[in-house]
């Protein structure tokens, strides 16, 4: 029986891959499988190689598999006329041609006739033959011209789909059935019993079939931003402010579309400056606020992060990863913005930063950086990528059903402002340099309160808010200010689940480390890694700050080598084990990858063979080994 | 009952209770007009019966941005030209505070001029006063944006080679809906137009001239000065978009002739606020949302109920 | 015989402090001295306390003492009413109260009793007896109003110093009569004469006299701030956009009133986002430029700061610390930006960051980053700090006697233009993915240059410049990119001098490890050190970004534990060789100082003290230990 | 002789010279009113005599601002609203060069804003302009600064609570010195003003209708279109600011009730432009800087010659 499809839906921008491809996830899942999505697209409107790929199969699904089996080639509906030396290559063929590379030994390949036309694809009748695939040429436009309009033609490739794989169809009819009604509905419904029927009437060379899987519950199909959109929810966050940026308009788009269903403000502003300073200013009026952006928009929040800092504002950015430096690949996933947002802004840092490895953890950790930010009274940052952003994954529903919390963390009532300490000046000391708790943290007053009155400054100040260059002053507020990270510390620590996940047996000889988004691809490696007898570990880390000194600590000396596995070319993830721990560089060797596409599980065990192996790494990723001791 | 009760109390307030109970005194240099900001808000404030509790005065980074050390309220001293979007955010947060920003001309009409022009285009219900002393105060006597032409400073040697930009002008076409200049020597005046500006529902942009004595010129150089309203000479109508642009245009270039002209120049009664235009189109609550957090009977929304559409 | 001087002149922001003291500093040059002054003042514009130290004998001095023996304490002419538990205490009596805890045993007071009344200075007769003060009151004021006017008092305070220490007067005179005329100089010289003769009525109860020296060549008195922008201007550097902040206004004036005079150009913009994306515009239409800011200022040129990298715009910036975060203490010292420098910017850094440890390194390393910025099309930053910025110092003239080099780097000649490779779209291959040096740098063309035309963009690239997401392009222009790192470290390593300083026996116990500014007073510390008998090594870092790796490997090889002193609170450079070498962490110790006064050289010994004989260390400081092994 | 022989050929330039020899190709979508743009620049700067090699085309970021792309000529791609500052300085440092600055609505008066009012009051010899399509393009169709009141996006699912900003009236009070609006759907209007906004010595800023028709509007609902010169009932004098000021106003209003109003509305030719202002106070030099550098006979200054100060 056939283990997992890995489906991949190529076409145009635009061309309505995205909802296609998110209903026959949907499809999959309702009908029992474990499905994992991974997007590509170009920084382009309309036209230009798309695809997505459906990775699905009885067993949960962490990460992309390599390669995959089955392609549906629709057309590029924005297709350029190509020329000879084009920059952008003939496009027409794209859906089919730039796919081939990545496709498995024995794969199903359907493209749409009426678009594609294969003698413009190079060596395709040959490569067909030496890889065993199955090709089934499908006029799939016609289809869609003559039962409903072009753009249909995703609803034909997805009946063939269902057909070739003997797929029952309720399930991709009973998604259409949801979503859309009248003749839209009729139409779409005639085309997929139409290309089913065609289908049947084919003669069939492959044996790939669908997986069957049941779940023991109700399953639930959602993103990386879905995710974050809804633990900011359910912490009670009901103020964002923002200005588009790919792909944090993702989340910007998602609680703008929810805020004001449930009562809350969204502010789309002038820019990022503005967009921090907003929810800076919601949050110290008493409204648990957020905001966030990417690359460059994240660069402009820089200062206003700092006065977050120092006047211990409590606030939650996030920040959606792409490749950079400046616009770099706007579309493509990279993780080489954690140094950037660990330090960026003057002065010593004092923020919290998580760094999710999935749909699940990108709901957990968006919570706990609220509650932190808010217990803490600091900026929480939530680090995660264009990868996991779009990344669709089936998640049980009761995982979501959870008790809200709006709590504004660490502030006083009027009646315990009334009690508490006030300088003669008549404010309120809310910069207390020895407040009651051990944590460094001074409960605020929210204005509006009787009594509460202080000044929040960015200068350095005084237990009531007054400027002050004090040296004593400065000493006790900036070393309290700093208490805070290693209080956080000790209370993560301390916590029944770290955010940090091991993989393998403990007593391994080797491990494999790697942070955020990266986490399942590591893990589907290990799984390879130890089926083919290597004696290895893998850990995947999502706190940046303050750091698992203890838990990093631990596994390295656990493993006589290990390998950091992370999506940027100066190793920045691995600089920061060497920094906060001052040694194992010797044992660290990086595997690098930053060329817009995210690892893939095949890349990460060629990695590894190459440390005890001496092997070659694949061409895609760089190796730097170990520094010599 | 509200948490916050130092909202709407409405009691009379001296002005005495804006003067914090002891020191910080203000470190402003002796004849500095930024004294007069103080006092006339002070003035203002215990005129409207507003308590300290229930102000929120943000500032930017100059000498002006001191402001929040010398009068006691709810204080937000940000970040240099950032004080707009932190202020109307608060307001949004909470609409029952009385939202007041405040800063430079440095602050204002340049590093924050983008603010500026966005936060009046917005119209949020707020006052905007800008400590025009026509040059940068606190980092000793730069040119700034409203520094005249030829102006000279260590920066500009040979005198600035830009003309200096419209405040008045620039919020009349980016959308404020109440616009005045008033002056450091004309303390009465400017208290009137700071609690005309304060009651004004939307955003009220004052330009105040504030005679800065060691870097540019003293309080003599404003002086004698002309309240518009008060002069026959000068005739228009405030709430006329046409006839105040020109009274604006007039009185920006005749400040550089040694003419200093002061009043209201615009009024607009009707224009509504942006948080009666957000809760008309449905993306603002009626209450504000700060209160939400303190009532222990609120049903919180939950994720788990947004669901469906990911089934 | 007096070895050596350190005279404090103290008063209030706006007295003129700040000319007196540099006055006197260059009459003490000009007798022959060596000399070194340190600022203190605060963020206000009138009053406050204020002072500036002077510290001068026959050697040359690198830093601050521990403590002084002259305090000429004037009037704050805009001193506060002070009240009871006022937030800024007697303003009045700041001047000489505020000073006494560092005079040191035996030294000398002059006070002006015009103003200050000892009757508030608290415990003042019982401190004097306690420490052997000779205290010589003088109505400074009242002499100053006789003969001139009242701002003059400085001028009698500086007659007075010269006249207790017997200085002989003829190098004061020769300064007013250098820089004053007519009657404002006829004054001052009647009141310079009759302070003189008035304390040579006086009986002297103290011995400290006036130190003498003599130069081999002439000498010139400049600070940091003097010492960058002449940097800037003999590389050619005729193009500056700035924004003022304090501390690096200075640079920024400088440069201003020298430009027009040698015909660059200067211009102050809108804000500091501008400013550096003019620097870009100028630098890309073939001018040397620079931009720099301080704390805020800085992080709001994150954006353009990655833009740089991007297209490769060659481009100094230079940085100048103060305490933060935020606004923090905006006039006292701190070394707290270095990760915020090396790391702003979204994607992986590609720049250059020196961080000088003195005035003669500041102008050097200045050039050297134009040099580099140019020559390896990147921005370089030059990082120094408030300290830094105002410290004078005197220098050989000679020193300055150089060629300058308006070299532009990297480009190319029309004539060589037309022999480089152009795409068939026309354009010149300004970054080609393998440039014929091994440098990794692409030679550029200007715009206006005849069939040069190219597209610089933040987006990857082809060598053309035209957007491109192709994997094989983006990693082959990204990995060019960071070569230009390894090159320039190649290049620093393989030059005659090196960037670090070393100072102590090569085969020392012990190491003690700084950057930047404080490099002088560690050295200081080091003579004590050595005097008392330690075995200890010191090394002053000023190589930033690319690492020296090799020589701090080598040195910290050498040690058996070292200590490593940074103005922070988050040990921010010892992370940093921690991240770059993954070992030597639990070697090092961190002596950490974060108030707003830089570190005086005992502090320094007194740290060193606690590593190895586990004395508590100066209360100002924080000791942080190695990590356990 | 100059170092940069491509500038001031003035020889006959065929419009062709401004497409790259090859692709790539504009990956705008069919039917944008970008591709406009493009070919009304092609043309001015062929009627102009321009030669590829001495344009400076400095873009934002935006489907607009992929311009530099398409063109044929030096380009700078910039970053978000920052293609001003960097044009003005390009031009500064090489007066000699034809330097254009071009963004979107979003770029160029949201994030930009602050830059296009300084830019504007500093009268750059540069033109600017912006491809108002009253949308942010390439994000997806978010509400811009230009968008109507009311308008529906996904980030504004109720429709906007904002009034636009009023591009054209801004500049005007911010200082431009030459002021249009053009549209895509009339390419010879677009050719022939873009054509004199080349030609105008300060800054020249043209408003550029460019609809959308993947998030906002096709062509057709920019016809049918009004030349304001060319239309009777449109009587002012663009030399006259306050008859300026009044028809942009009345133009900027206009657009949202469907009337769409072009031409030149302002066009001050005796102002002068920020270089000629600088080199008349001293503080830049006569001869291009860029030049400088490729002189062998200039004796650069040394720091060594200034040290007198220092002894
Ligand atoms: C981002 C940033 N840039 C620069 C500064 C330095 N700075 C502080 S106040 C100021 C300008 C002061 O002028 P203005 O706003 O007119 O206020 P004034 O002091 O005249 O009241 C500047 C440039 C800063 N604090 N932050
Ligand atoms: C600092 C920053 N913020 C946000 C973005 C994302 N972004 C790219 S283009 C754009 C707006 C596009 O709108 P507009 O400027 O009107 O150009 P158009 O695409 O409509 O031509 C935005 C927000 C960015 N690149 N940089
Ligand atoms: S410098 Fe000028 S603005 Fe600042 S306090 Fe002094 S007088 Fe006032
Ligand atoms: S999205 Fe709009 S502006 Fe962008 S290319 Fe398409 S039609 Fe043009
Ligand atoms: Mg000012
Ligand atoms: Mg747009």
């Amino acid at each position: 029986m056939t283990q997992e499809l890995v489906w991949r839906i190529a076409g145009g921008s635009g061309d309505g891959i995205d909802s296609t491809s998110q209903n026959f996830a949907k499809a999959l899942m309702r009908s029992g499988l474990d499905v994992f999505t991974h997007r590509h697209y170009p920084s382009r409107i309309r036209g230009g190689h798309t695809y997505v790929e459906i990775r699905a199969g009885p067993e949960p699904v962490r990460s992309r598999g390599d390669g995959y089996n089955f392609l549906l080639a629709l057309g590029d509906s924005f297709a350029r006329n190509p020329q000879e030396d084009a920059y952008y290559g003939n496009e027409e063929v794209k859906p089919l041609a730039e796919n081939l590379d990545e496709l498995r030994e024995g794969g199903v390949i359907v493209y749409d006739e009426g678009l594609v036309d294969i003698d413009d694809v190079p060596d395709f009748e040959q490569r067909v033959e030496e890889n065993g695939w199955h090709v089934y040429p499908m006029d799939l436009r016609a289809i869609a011209r003559e039962h409903g309009r072009e753009v249909m033609r995703n609803t034909a490739g997805v009946g063939a789909t269902a057909a070739l794989l003997e797929y029952d169809m309720e399930h991709i009819q009973g998604l259409m059935e949801d979503r859309m009604s009248g003749d839209v509905l009729e139409a779409n419904l005639d085309i997929l019993q139409m290309v089913y029927d065609e289908v049947e009437e084919m003669e069939f060379s492959h044996d790939l079939r669908m997986p069957t899987g049941s779940h023991d519950e109700e399953q639930v199909l959602l993103s990386g931003s879905n995710a974050i959109a809804y633990g900011a929810i359910d912490e009670g966050c009901r103020f964002i402010a923002g200005y588009p940026m790919t792909p944090w308009t993702e989340v910007f788009t998602l609680m703008t579309q929810h805020l004001p269903e449930i009562g809350g403000i969204s502010e789309q502003v002038e820019d990022e400056i503005a967009a921090a300073a907003l929810a800076l200013g919601a949050s110290h009026a008493g409204v648990k606020a957020m905001s966030g952006s990417s690359g460059g928009g994240f660069a402009l929040m820089s200062e206003p992060l700092g006065l977050a800092e120092m006047t211990e504002t409590p606030v939650v950015l996030v920040e959606a990863m792409r490749a950079g430096p400046s616009t770099g690949m706007p579309t493509k996933p990279e993780q080489a913005d954690l140094e950037h947002v660990l330090y960026t802004s003057q002065g010593d840092s004092c923020r919290v930063v998580f760094a999710p490895g999935n749909v699940a953890e990108a709901y957990d950790q968006t919570r706990a950086a609220f509650r932190i930010a808010y217990d803490y009274q600091l900026p929480a940052i939530v680090l995660y990528d264009q990868k996991l952003s779009g990344e669709l994954r089936n998640v049980d529903e009761s995982f979501f059903d959870r008790e809200p919390n709006p709590d504004l963390g660490a502030t006083l009532t009027e009646e315990e402002i009334a009690e508490a300490a006030h300088h003669a000046s008549g404010k309120f000391q809310r910069f207390q340099h020895d407040p009651d708790n051990d944590k460094g943290v001074s409960p605020r007053s929210i204005p509006g309160q009787k009594d509460g009155r202080f000044l929040a400054t960015g200068n350095e100040h005084t237990p009531e808010g007054h400027i002050s260059e004090d040296p004593n002053n400065r000493v006790a507020q900036l070393s309290r200010r700093r208490r805070k990270l290693e209080s956080i510390r000790e209370e993560l620590d301390a916590e029944e689940s770290s955010h940090q996940t091991y993989h393998g047996p403990d007593d391994a000889d080797y491990g494999i480390v790697t942070f955020g988004s990266q986490q399942g691809t590591v893990l589907e490696a290990l799984d390879r890694l130890t089926d083919a007898g290597h004696d290895v570990r893998a850990m995947g880390v999502s706190d940046m700050m303050p750091f698992p000194d203890a838990e990093m600590t631990e596994f390295l000396e656990s493993v006589e080598q290990a390998m950091v596995v992370e999506m940027n070319g100066s190793a920045q993830f691995r600089g920061l084990i060497q920094k906060e721990l001052g040694r194992f560089g010797p044992k660290l060797n990086s595997l690098l990858k930053y060329n817009g596409d995210p690892f893939e599980p095949h890349e990460v065990v060629e990695g590894f063979e190459a440390i005890i192996e001496g092997d070659e790494p694949a061409p895609t990723t760089e190796f730097v080994p170990a520094a010599g001791d | 009952m509200s948490a916050f009760n130092a909202i709407g109390e409405n009691r009379e307030v001296e002005r005495e209770e804006f003067t914090p109970g002891i020191e910080p005194q203000a470190t402003w240099c002796p004849g500095c007009g930024d004294f007069a900001v103080l006092k006339s808000l002070k003035g203002a404030m215990s005129d409207l019966g507003k308590s300290p509790d229930e102000i929120l005065l943000a500032t930017g980074i100059g000498c002006s941005g001191k402001l929040s050390s010398y009068f006691e309220s709810y204080g937000f001293h940000t970040i240099h030209g950032r004080s707009l979007p932190i202020a109307r955010a608060a307001k949004l947060a909470n609409p029952d505070l009385e939202v007041v920003a405040a800063g430079g001309d440095g602050d204002g009409y340049g590093i924050g001029g983008n603010h500026f022009m966005h936060t009046a285009r917005e119209n949020h219900d707020m006052t905007y006063i800008v400590f025009n002393n026509e040059i940068f105060g606190l980092t000793k006597g730069q040119t700034s944006p409203t520094s005249p032409k030829g102006h000279k400073s260590k920066t500009q040697p040979h005198g600035s080679a830009k003309d200096p930009i419209r405040p008045l002008s620039l919020a009349l076409t980016s959308g404020a809906s109440y616009v005045a200049r008033t002056a450091a020597v004309n303390p009465n005046q400017a208290q009137e137009i700071l609690t005309e500006a304060i009651e004004h529902d939307g955003f009220a942009h004052v330009d105040f001239l504030t005679q800065c004595p060691t870097w540019n010129k003293d309080a003599k150089q404003y002086v004698p000065y002309v309240d518009v309203q008060q002069n026959d000479d000068y005739d228009f109508d405030i709430s006329d978009r046409k006839e105040a642009a020109e009274m604006m245009y007039e009185t920006e270039s005749a400040l550089y002739e040694g003419k200093v002209l002061t009043g209201r120049f615009y009024h607009d009664e009707n224009r509504h606020s942006y948080g009666s235009e957000k809760r008309s189109v449905g993306e603002m609550p009626e209450e504000p949302l700060a209160e939400r957090y303190h009532d222990a009977d609120y049903e919180w929304e939950r994720s788990y109920d947004l669901l469906d559409a990911h089934k």
